[in-house]
């Protein structure tokens, strides 16, 4: 028999604990209550002690982790809120409703700041699709399911990434992202301040979903959770977005004194988040809570995760105009409970006391933390034990290319934004397709620019040199769309943080994040953990997804990847060496996943970022691109793709031909120059020292790649594209 | 053999455009609808097969396609 | 000349054609909520795209029974000009304002992409700014786009000039490639295409203009059916 | 009293998702699946009515917002 705590997923000395907190046995509610509150999902457990490492402040960020979401200035009295977040066990169990509520939770954690949603990203991770007709039906409901909320609330998906490696066989990702637009005097805050001011309850009715989701979600997926299968959550992206409308709305009224969506842990984290943020003390009648079903207990409507509601703290004497604005939009609100002093969260029934507890306690700032051990795992030293001279090089380049271009991780994956309404709104510049996204900033002259990034097998090889390149990789996605990376979330997937192994991969990712932010200045505003990301058989390789946001002063400075016009002037910048330690090229054409990965040079990556930033602001640019999975060989490409246009490139090298194609060293863009201005460009180039190579020139139909006299690749770009824009949709039937 | 097969939502998965359409029919005039769930009438038309057959082949396409036993309820009538 | 975009809980695009109407060309536009009764002073109605009602059970089945489509639906019998884009085509031919239905993608997916139509009649208030098979590339967004109708609406819809627009590469399966029609009056239009999303350069697109640069001239008196 | 209102999609009318159905049935294993159409189903709980009353409501339900009737049919019946 196990014991009652251990069934809410708590462990004896948490249970300890609670008996300290309560100085009493806790009843059933309030056992339920701790264990979703004190779930690493809900209390970071085991996560926040780690986050010192992050850089949360700087001149720009007006708030950091913390509240529903952060927030960065972008000057014009305007900031962007972003945050990120992760729904990867319901997407694995019910794909379509658990990409689409994770598209939900995440936008209600940006309006509950009192922003107005503006765009959306998402990124993914599946198992082995060519092998695996369960990895395509996974990726089918979660595109559907992503699109079906996006496009239906009317808020563009304008970005994301998709990669596909065997270590998600069992445990899929998908991680949405949220961004909104705020002016600075209308920032809001989860705060239940204000004793005696009223809780009121808004939107959907509360049903039996998600039932125990919260400590469900960090609780390795067994068989077992096929029984579970009840906690499937169901959106109603038409709700939310009257729930948007109303409650932006209700926010310009100064009627509200804070707001909190219910997101896991349903109405009790909503209760003593708000509480511990505030006053310290709130009653509520679980009476009240408008409901779907009959002869719910209160511990159902407690820990419910149905979708679409929002908890409003009003000032007393406010409600009725609050109802009237929330009636308008065709929802309805009631009064819940009420703020109070005493620091408890007390829930009742009528007039019976069914639980009793210090707010706080349930909080974060009252859960356990932890500070586990951690160990260096088994395979780091030995996948290390890579040279390129292990590998034969390939004899037909134009083939290997092919490949390349065939492996879904480098294929294009219009067959996913195609399904996502990326227009709407009419703000997106830069549309899906290019290094970032780039919208428009209605009322100004400004843009942002939007990314995710991570190269988990990076991670997974090295965790912290990994996860520093995905921050500085995103940094140049957003400088090479002319933006100036300003912030970041993450999205720390990760595995079982009781094995010391994965302890020690999640830790140092966190310091590696936390050192490039540093480094880039771009400090962490939000993010979300989601750990037990493992099956009995493996755990995900480590995936810090890296959500960032840069600003462009001037939207119309836009840079996009690909080649503009015949003769424009193809340049390298960085440069290549022997790195293909952790490459696709490795994976995809010689079934390798081992190496020494990249080595990232902040001093040479900082140079280069600013030159490109400088040069496209001064207009001297065409295209610009990072190279990123399969290098140099598959940035060539991508440049010659949208509009058709071919390259003539000559390359002369003491490297071996595969390693100069297909090496994925650090900081190195591929920029186009108008003949015309090349000289000035190589001017600063030599002024600043960076190193960098005349390739070529855009030109004729096909691509050609000469190295030292040697022509090994002659493809027309008609074929490219047939492979490459088909590879996904083939796979997908 | 032609085949019938209902797909419902399970009784404790939200259905929110039932809800919808519920509060739509109510304001076009018919307050006396008090729920509304949506569910998929699936026709199959089948090849010669016996019923004890197609009994046991409907069933399977059931649980493994037509309906997702997560979130939904499946009956079927074989008619003929 | 006024214009007047109805909103009603779901509308997404309502915002875009605002922008693209007053900031693209200075004309005199206003929201309308769906609740509201009296719209005689508009010349114009717009339905704009997005998701009307959830677009639960059918798309755009339940907006036409909002309080303001009563009103909207003489605004039409008049003579006046009605335009539904995406949601608001299906509203149109929901309503039986427009024949035929709007049925589920043939791929089954939601399509968002950048597609050229064929102008098929350009003497209409919609299309008079436009040559006769000129090619504009609009933005698609939908997931219910693929037009169907009986042969014999279809054949009328042919003889009398009725389908407005035509896919070049059918991205829906829309009989007849169709994307866009009018009644028979020729005062009613629906599209599955955005013009309302080309409107700028800085969209990366300007041909959606020529569609609302017809209304705007047709309004204007500068423009008549020969 | 219960009433299930079907809705299916008129012969004319091309129903894809009931042919890709077809075709994903006969990939695992089912060939035997000559046809399948997509329709609805909806329930509806109505309260206190009678029998010829509610006849005549759901039909004019069906007409009204239930079914398209360009491109559907529908039936339903009562269950109590
Ligand atoms: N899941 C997705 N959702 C939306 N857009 C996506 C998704 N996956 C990829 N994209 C888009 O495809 C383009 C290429 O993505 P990717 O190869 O990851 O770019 P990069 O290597 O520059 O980071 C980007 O514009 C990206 O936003
Ligand atoms: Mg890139």
């Amino acid at each position: 028999m196990s014991k009652p705590y251990e069934e809410v997923g708590l462990i004896q000395e948490e249970y300890n604990k609670i008996l300290e907190y309560l100085d009493r046995e806790p009843n059933e509610l309030e056992l339920n209550m701790y264990g979703v509150m004190w779930s690493e999902h809900c209390s970071y457990k085991h996560s926040r002690a780690l986050f010192k490492h992050f850089p949360t402040t700087g001149k720009r960020v007006l708030q950091g982790p913390g509240e529903n979401a952060g927030i960065v200035d972008i000057g014009d009295n305007l900031g962007i809120a972003m945050k990120i977040e992760s729904h990867n066990h319901p997407s694995a169990i019910e794909p379509y409703q658990g990409a689409a509520t994770g598209v939900g939770g995440i936008i209600r954690d940006i309006f509950a700041m009192g922003a107005r949603p503006i765009a959306l990203l998402n990124s993914l991770r599946f198992g082995e699709i060519e092998k695996s007709d369960r990895v395509k039906y996974l990726l089918e409901g979660v595109v559907e399911g992503i699109a079906g909320y996006g496009n239906c609330i009317g808020i563009p998906t304008v970005g994301g990434e998709v990669s596909f490696n065997a270590s998600y066989n069992g445990n899929p990702l998908v991680n949405a992202m949220c961004v909104g637009v705020i002016e600075h005097d209308k920032i809001h805050r989860g705060n239940a301040s204000g004793v005696g001011n009223s809780i009121m309850y808004v939107g959907a009715a509360t049903g039996r979903d998600g039932m125990g989701g919260a400590s469900f979600a960090s609780v390795e997926l067994t068989e077992e959770s096929e029984e579970k299968r009840s906690a499937v959550q169901v959106g109603d992206p038409f709700m939310e977005k009257l729930l948007i409308e109303a409650c932006l709305e209700l926010l310009e009224t100064g009627s509200i004194v804070g707001i909190q969506d219910l997101g896991a842990a349903g109405l009790t984290s909503a209760c003593c988040e708000t509480a511990t943020r505030g006053e310290g003390g709130m009653e509520i009648d679980v009476l009240k809570v408008p409901r779907r079903e009959k002869g719910m207990l209160p511990v159902e409507v407690m820990i419910s995760e149905s979708q679409e509601r929002m908890v409003l703290i009003v000032e007393k004497g406010r409600e009725a105009e609050v109802t009237e604005i929330v009636e308008r939009w065709g929802l309805h609100a009631v009064i819940i409970g009420k703020v109070t002093d005493n620091g408890r969260l007390i829930v009742k029934e009528g007039d019976k006391v069914v639980g009793d507890m210090p707010a706080f306690s349930l909080d974060a700032s009252g859960a356990p933390k932890y500070y586990k051990d951690y160990e260096v795992p088994e395979y780091y030293k030995e996948v290390k034990n890579f040279s390129s001279e292990e590998i034969n090089e390939p004899e037909d380049y134009n083939q290997t290319m092919l490949e390349m271009l065939k492996s879904p991780n480098i294929a294009s994956k219009e067959w996913i934004y195609k399904q996502y309404d990326h227009m709407v709104r009419t703000n997106t510049v830069v549309k899906p397709g290019s290094d970032a996204a780039v919208l428009r900033i209605r009322g100004t002259k400004k843009g942002i620019a939007l990314t995710t990034d991570c190269n988990s097998r990076y991670c997974y090889l090295n965790p912290k040199e990994g996860s520093k390149i995905a921050v500085a990789e995103a940094a140049r996605n957003i400088i090479a769309s002319g933006g100036k990376p300003i912030a970041i979330t993450d999205g720390l997937n990760f595995g079982n943080p009781n094995k010391p192994d994965r302890y020690w991969q999640f830790r140092e990712s966190i310091i590696g994040i936390g050192e490039a932010c540093r480094e880039l200045d771009t400090p962490v505003i939000s993010g979300n953990v989601s750990l037990y990301n493992e099956t009995e058989m493996q755990a995900i390789h480590p995936t810090p997804i890296i959500g960032m946001v840069g600003v462009l002063e001037d939207v119309e400075k836009n840079c996009t990847i690909d080649f503009k016009e015949e003769g424009d002037v193809i340049i390298l910048l960085g440069e290549t060496k022997d790195e293909i330690g952790g490459s696709e090229y490795l994976a995809r054409i010689h079934g390798l996943e081992k190496g020494e990965i990249p080595f990232l040079n902040f001093a040479l990556e900082k140079k280069v970022q600013k030159f490109v930033l400088e040069t496209i602001e001064d207009e001297l640019l065409q295209s610009a691109h990072d190279l990123s999975e399969g290098g140099m060989a598959i940035a060539l490409i991508e440049g010659c793709m949208n509009r058709t246009l071919g390259a003539n490139i000559n390359i002369e090298t003491k490297l071996r031909k595969d390693v100069v194609l297909f090496s994925e060293s650090q900081s190195r863009f591929i920029i186009t120059v108008k003949p015309s201005l090349v000289k000035e460009v190589e001017d600063r180039l030599i002024k600043q020292k960076i190193p960098y190579t005349l390739l070529g020139k855009v030109a004729g139909e096909a691509l050609t790649i000469t190295i030292n006299q040697e022509e090994v690749i002659n493809m027309p770009i008609k074929q490219i594209e047939d492979t490459w824009r088909g590879a996904l949709k083939c796979l997908m039937g | 053999m032609k085949v019938k097969v209902y797909v419902t939502l399970k009784k404790s998965i939200a259905d929110p455009q039932g809800t919808a359409i519920q509060g739509a029919l109510k304001k076009i005039g018919y307050p006396i609808v008090e729920e509304v769930r949506i569910g998929k009438l699936i026709e199959l038309q089948l090849g010669e097969i016996s019923v004890e057959s197609a009994q046991q082949q409907v069933k399977e396409m059931c649980e493994k396609l037509l309906a997702n036993t997560v979130i939904e309820d499946y009956s079927f009538e074989l008619i003929d | 000349m006024k214009f007047a975009i109805i909103v009603f809980p779901g509308s997404n695009c309502d915002v875009d054609f605002y922008h693209a109407f007053k900031d693209g060309f200075g004309v005199d536009i206003e929201y309308v909520w769906h609740d509201t009764e009296n719209i005689d002073e508009f010349d114009c109605i717009i339905l704009p795209g997005g998701f009307s009602y959830g677009d639960y059970l059918r798309c755009g089945a339940v907006a036409g029974f909002s309080k303001v489509m009563e009103a909207v639906r003489h605004h039409a019998e008049k003579g006046k000009l009605l335009v539904g884009v995406c949601n608001g085509f299906q509203i149109l031919t929901e309503m039986r304002l427009l024949p035929g239905a709007l049925v589920r993608n043939q791929n089954l997916k939601f399509i968002c992409n950048t597609v050229g139509i064929k102008v098929e009649n350009n003497q209409t208030p919609f299309t008079n700014k436009c040559e006769k098979g000129q090619i504009l590339n609009i933005p698609i967004a939908h997931g219910e786009g693929n037009y169907v109708a009986d042969a014999e609406t279809l054949k009328k819809l042919k003889e009398k000039g009725q389908i407005l627009f035509t896919y070049s590469d059918n991205p829906n399966g829309s009989l007849l490639n169709i994307a866009g029609v009018c009644n028979e009056q020729g005062n009613v239009m629906g599209m599955m295409p955005h013009p309302e999303r080309a409107y700028e350069s800085i969209l990366g697109n300007e041909d959606g203009r020529l569609i609302l640069q017809s209304i705007i001239a047709f309004l204007q008196g500068g423009w008549k059916n020969e």
